[in-house]
């Protein structure tokens, strides 16, 4: 198709579809109209259920955490993914097709930008930590620590240089620690089925107090076990992605 | 035990996890990569086997973390299995165990990744099969996505895979997400996601605008995997640069799950919401019919042996499509065994073909063109899986291909049947003629086209291993699946077919076996079930089509010496510069036949159900 | 307000399908690709909106003070995961485009096609 | 429970839908012009923006789990993947 055609046709398609998707949209009861009764369902049983006084963490690591297992191995699966387009592989040169960052060079970090980052990775840490940890309390949990926690690392390196960073991280070690946390969160459902109890049952005890940290049995704990995997998938794809772009910077030397 | 549903996900997860933490201890130890692999596939393939049979008196249902339902309201997550879904699932896995017995010798230098990426794929399309809740489809659904799209890529030193991997990653997210949307949209009415709960609500109300909507928005995303034409593009584009080994797993499980995604959403939804029966069962009829043929004639145009088995495939789809959209029991029964004895005879060939790129290093058929004559084992197995294609009984296909002309004549569509067997005759003489011209030397190769042979040609060898001879671990898979595929044609499985279809098709039942734990052995269902067995005309049909295509094979190898023929002009010319505007590799085109094929069939049921 | 959230949701959709469709270059595709997902967030927690209720968080509030929809900000958070993962896979698909053809179009790259 | 428990606070209603709407119509625009923001860095930067809004739009939704991965990942990590693609990417002429 030429251009022209193309957006043609799509202005005729999409105003076809928007407005079908309008007609329907206007079909839902009004906004802040929810009907239920899922959530109410969830609202009424979930504190009392699991201790957990974050209500979303609960649907997540223990009502629906069969999907949460799937979501964390979309992420295990596009991190191993990243990793397998982007590894370099036998016959692949050490001169790449196209090599057009020959002339630059990577400008130096300034002493500046340095210690800030490296003043701010302690405390990043330290929150990505408490997010990770408290999912079962407060509007927090393993995958947003997760995130957080990577950051960190990426901090490190614009602190230092790419050396720092992939000592900090070899690829192994990541690799490991990123099948721990999917695994182990698999590994946490199955645990269930030993002593004849459905998957993912939540078998720990789940404390007396509502909202303490020590709450809410394998939700705190899936909630730790998905923090590891979110940190090291993020920091994979990341490390995979700096790779090339390093490995080009030198080559062009 | 009904812990098989959840280790039947959770274990393939497990070990994949586990081979990439262990994975500097692996390298250099690929056989013991290779066998862990395959036990896991193989282990799953057998506990779906268990539950398809545990499964034939009645549907069961596992609740995830033991939250049953209440009241009819669904807290937690469930996976609902009856023979036809936890048949399919299994299907999947046979598949997956004989590409990844296949890749044994074929990829040399594979690292982890690539079997860690097969048992995520396999796990997701488990799921997928199983659950019965319609976010919990979605994850999976994108599971097998990601996992599919990485492992299209899987060969950056070569230069097709990339772009067909974009075009099917980037076409495919966009039809998740709109079938998110639908999803969403459907939760915002009835306040649940678990299928069953939402049927039984939306079942009470006359359907409304949103609900239909819904219906096609979650469709979306489902056309799209199963390659339903005007969302078909990007099929050929992945399978032909796909690692063959992937290749079967595309054509014989993902396409096809994506047509069980269909029948679930209409049978365990909207079914009863929608109504209007006949209306709904010709707008699939009329999408089935029209990919059937787009697929078939593109598939006879082809010389890129990948593309073109990718086409046939495509043909297919509109097939079982047909099938499923007869809303009937027996063409659904029907539609179930074409898709098994489909998914052997197509695995078989693309095997056969990855063989031939492992010997010669080529999937050009006018290049090949009688240079694999010295290949004999492959070329038999390649010729009679063609024949199985053709629906030459007593392959699977026949049987399954009859039960759906046979619902045709019944509803009073008589014309089905020609229509399939031409588009049979069409895919099937195309494999034929590739089988006679490649292996047998047969009749002329077909004239050069040359943007074919260009993209053929750089279709460079995928393997490192000894070239001079065929390793036995490539020649068994193809062989086990073809002897598969005649199993399925002489196995009398008329009566649990269509018992597990007229189930499948209950609503009624579905929601008691979900929402209040019953167990239905046998629902009353508002079909009757009807008699599906090997009838003359299933038999007549399936040698008519086989004899067709192998005339059409020899028409087309030998065509330049048939006085009659030979001052007429190349077959398939006519369809070239149309088929080079449609499949023209740009994603942003692919994109947009999706928004305006989903705008027209919008407006078409906007019209139905008002 | 009643639909107004409703008719944002569907303008966001349309306008990164349309981005998808007219764009020349894939990272800005994938953006694109980026903005049709938000759209289902806006949906999801849009549907699952009770006017007038706190968030669904009794840390510090009553145990049955009115809450909005837990469940839908459960998948929305799954969805966001699901983007980035994605998202990084789609780039890296990209890269490897450009690395081996030299261009991001989709056009040229076509011409690559297998 | 007893009375010493705090009432929980609560925006007005009137003032929580101007709010909405305000940053509905935000969200709206930012959408718009991550699309048709063409030059890539610049893009980046559009779309970091659009990630915040949508967390705004998120926390007056009353989900601020949502609005602490929206945060996370469409306004810190996605821009810095893509930022290195783009660093991978780049042509010459720059």
């Amino acid at each position: 198709m030429k251009p022209g055609q193309r957006r043609l046709m799509f202005f005729a398609g999409a105003a076809g579809l928007v407005a079908f998707y309008l007609w329907g949209l206007l079909g839902l009861p009004g906004f802040g109209n929810y009907p239920g009764p899922y959530g109410p369902a969830i609202l009424r049983v979930a504190v009392a259920q699991t201790q957990a006084t974050g209500v979303v963490s609960a649907v997540n690591f223990e009502y629906r955490g069969f999907d949460t297992v799937g979501e964390e191995f979309i992420l295990f699966t596009a991190a191993a993914g990243t990793a397998i387009v982007l590894r370099m592989l036998r016959g692949e040169g050490e001169r790449s097709p196209v090599d057009e960052a020959r002339d630059r060079d990577a400008p130096p970090t300034s002493n500046a930008v340095r210690t800030i980052a490296l003043l701010f990775t302690g405390p990043v840490v330290v929150v990505g930590w408490w997010l990770a940890s408290h999912a079962q309390t407060n509007p927090s949990g393993g995958f947003q620590g997760g995130v957080v926690l990577a950051t960190a690392f990426i901090l490190i390196y614009l602190a230092g240089a790419f050396l720092t960073f992939s000592k900090l991280s070899p690829t192994d070690v990541t690799d490991a620690v990123e099948a721990a946390g999917a695994g182990g969160f698999a590994a946490v459902g199955l645990a269930a089925l030993f002593t004849g109890l459905p998957y993912l049952y939540n078998y720990l005890p789940l404390g007396q107090i509502p909202g303490a940290v020590s709450s809410s049995g394998t939700i705190a704990l899936i909630s730790f076990f998905v923090g590891l995997e979110v940190a090291a998938a993020f920091l994979l794809i990341v490390s995979e992605l700096l790779e090339q772009t390093l490995l080009i910077r030198h080559g062009g030397r | 035990m009904d812990h098989l549903f959840a280790l039947s996900v959770a274990v393939p997860l497990l070990v994949a996890a586990a081979l990439v933490g262990v994975k500097p201890l692996l390298s250099g130890r690929r056989r013991m990569l290779d066998t862990v692999a395959v036990l896991t596939a193989a282990s799953v393939a057998v506990m779906l086997l268990v539950i398809m049979v545990q499964t034939d008196g009645g549907d069961r249902v596992y609740w995830f973390a033991g939250f049953r339902p209440f009241r009819g309201v669904v807290i937690g997550i469930d996976f609902e299995a009856g023979p036809l879904s936890a048949g399919l699932a299994a299907l999947a896995a046979v598949l997956v165990t004989a590409s990844m017995v296949f890749s044994w010798r074929y990829f040399e230098r594979v690292a982890t990744y690539y079997h860690a990426l097969m048992l995520t794929f396999l796990a997701g399309m488990t799921g997928f099969c199983l659950t019965g809740d319609i976010f919990d489809l979605f994850v999976w659904f994108e599971l097998m996505g990601v996992s599919a799209y990485a492992l299209t890529a899987y060969r950056p030193e070569e230069r097709g895979p990339i772009q067909g991997a974009l075009t099917f990653a980037i076409t495919n997210s966009v039809g998740a997400y709109v079938s998110l949307s639908g999803i969403a949209l459907i939760y915002g009415r009835t306040g649940a996601l678990n299928m069953a709960q939402i049927g039984a609500y939306i079942g009470r109300h006359p359907p409304d605008r949103l609900v239909v909507v819904a219906f096609l928005l979650i469709l979306a995303g489902l056309l799209v995997k199963s390659a339903i034409v005007p969302f078909h593009f990007w099929l050929a584009d992945a399978h032909a640069v796909a690692p063959t080994p992937l290749c079967v797993l595309f054509s014989g499980a993902m396409v096809e799950l994506g047509l069980y995604g269909i029948a679930r959403v209409y049978w365990s939804m909207f079914g009863t919401a929608l109504g209007h029966r006949a209306e709904i069962s010709h707008v699939f009829l009329t999408l089935g019919v029209l990919t059937a043929v787009v697929g078939a004639l593109f598939c006879f145009r082809e010389r890129h042996i990948k593309r073109l088995l990718a086409f046939s495939t495509i043909s297919h789809a509109g097939m079982f499509l047909s099938g499923i959209g007869l809303l009937t029991p027996l063409g659904l029964a029907g539609a179930a065994v074409y898709v098994a004895g489909h998914a052997m005879v197509k695995g078989a060939l693309f095997l056969c073909t990855g063989i031939v790129l492992h010997r010669l290093g080529s999937v050009n058929e006018t290049w090949l063109h009688g240079r694999a004559r010295h290949l004999r084992i492959t070329g038999v197995v390649f010729t009679l899986a063609g024949l199985g294609l053709a629906d030459l009984p007593p392959f699977g296909t026949f049987l399954g291909k009859g039960w759906i002309e046979d619902t045709g004549s019944a509803h009073g569509m008589p014309w089905l049947m020609p229509v399939f067997v031409l588009c049979t005759i069409l895919a099937g003489g195309a494999v034929l003629r590739v089988a006679g011209g490649v292996f047998y030397g047969l009749g002329d190769p077909p004239s050069e086209d040359e943007r074919m042979a260009r993209a053929a040609n750089e279709e460079t060898s995928e393997t490192d291993a000894d070239k001079r001879r065929t390793p036995l671990t490539m020649i068994i898979p193809p062989t086990v699946l073809v002897a598969l595929a005649v199993a399925i044609g002489l196995t009398p499985l008329g009566p649990a077919a269509d018992a597990a279809a007229v189930r499948f098709a209950d609503q009624a039942a579905y929601n008691a076996t979900v929402l209040r734990g019953a167990h239905v052995a046998h629902p009353v269902a508002p079909f009757a079930a009807e008699a599906a067995g090997i009838t003359v005309s299933d038999v007549v049909t399936g040698l008519v089509s086989a004899a067709g295509a192998l005339l059409l094979a020899y028409l087309a190898l030998y065509w330049r010496r048939l006085p009659v023929l030979r001052r007429g002009y190349e077959p398939g010319t006519g369809l070239t510069t149309l088929a080079e505007g449609f499949q023209s590799g740009v994603v942003n085109d692919y994109v947009t036949w999706m928004v305006f094929g989903l705008a027209c069939l919008g407006g078409v049921l906007a019209l139905i159900i008002r | 307000m009643q639909v107004f959230p409703f008719i944002v949701v569907a303008w966001i959709i349309g306008v990164g399908l349309y981005g998808i469709a007219t764009s020349r270059n894939l990272i800005h595709q994938i953006v694109c690709l980026i903005v049709v997902q938000s759209s289902t967030y806006v949906l999801l927690l849009g549907v699952g909106y009770v006017t007038g209720a706190v968030a669904p968080y009794f840390y510090d509030v009553p145990v049955h003070t009115p809450a909005v929809d837990p469940v839908v900000q459960a998948l929305a958070l799954t969805d966001v995961v699901v983007e980035a993962a994605v998202t990084a896979l789609l780039l890296a698909i990209a890269i490897q485009a450009h690395k081996r053809f030299g261009t991001l179009d989709p056009h040229e790259l076509a011409e690559f096609k297998g | 429970m007893t009375g010493a428990v705090v009432t929980p606070y609560t925006v007005p209603a009137g003032l929580m839908d101007t709010l909405q709407v305000t940053v509905l119509i935000l969200v709206a625009a930012g959408a718009t012009a991550v699309v048709l923001t063409r030059r890539l860095v610049r893009q980046v930067l559009v779309l970091s923006v659009y990630g915040i809004m949508l967390a705004v739009l998120f926390l007056t939704f009353q989900a601020p789990d949502v609005t602490l991965s929206a945060l996370t990942v469409g306004a810190v990590a996605l821009p810095i993947v893509l930022l290195l693609a783009i660093s991978k990417t780049r042509k010459k002429e720059e």
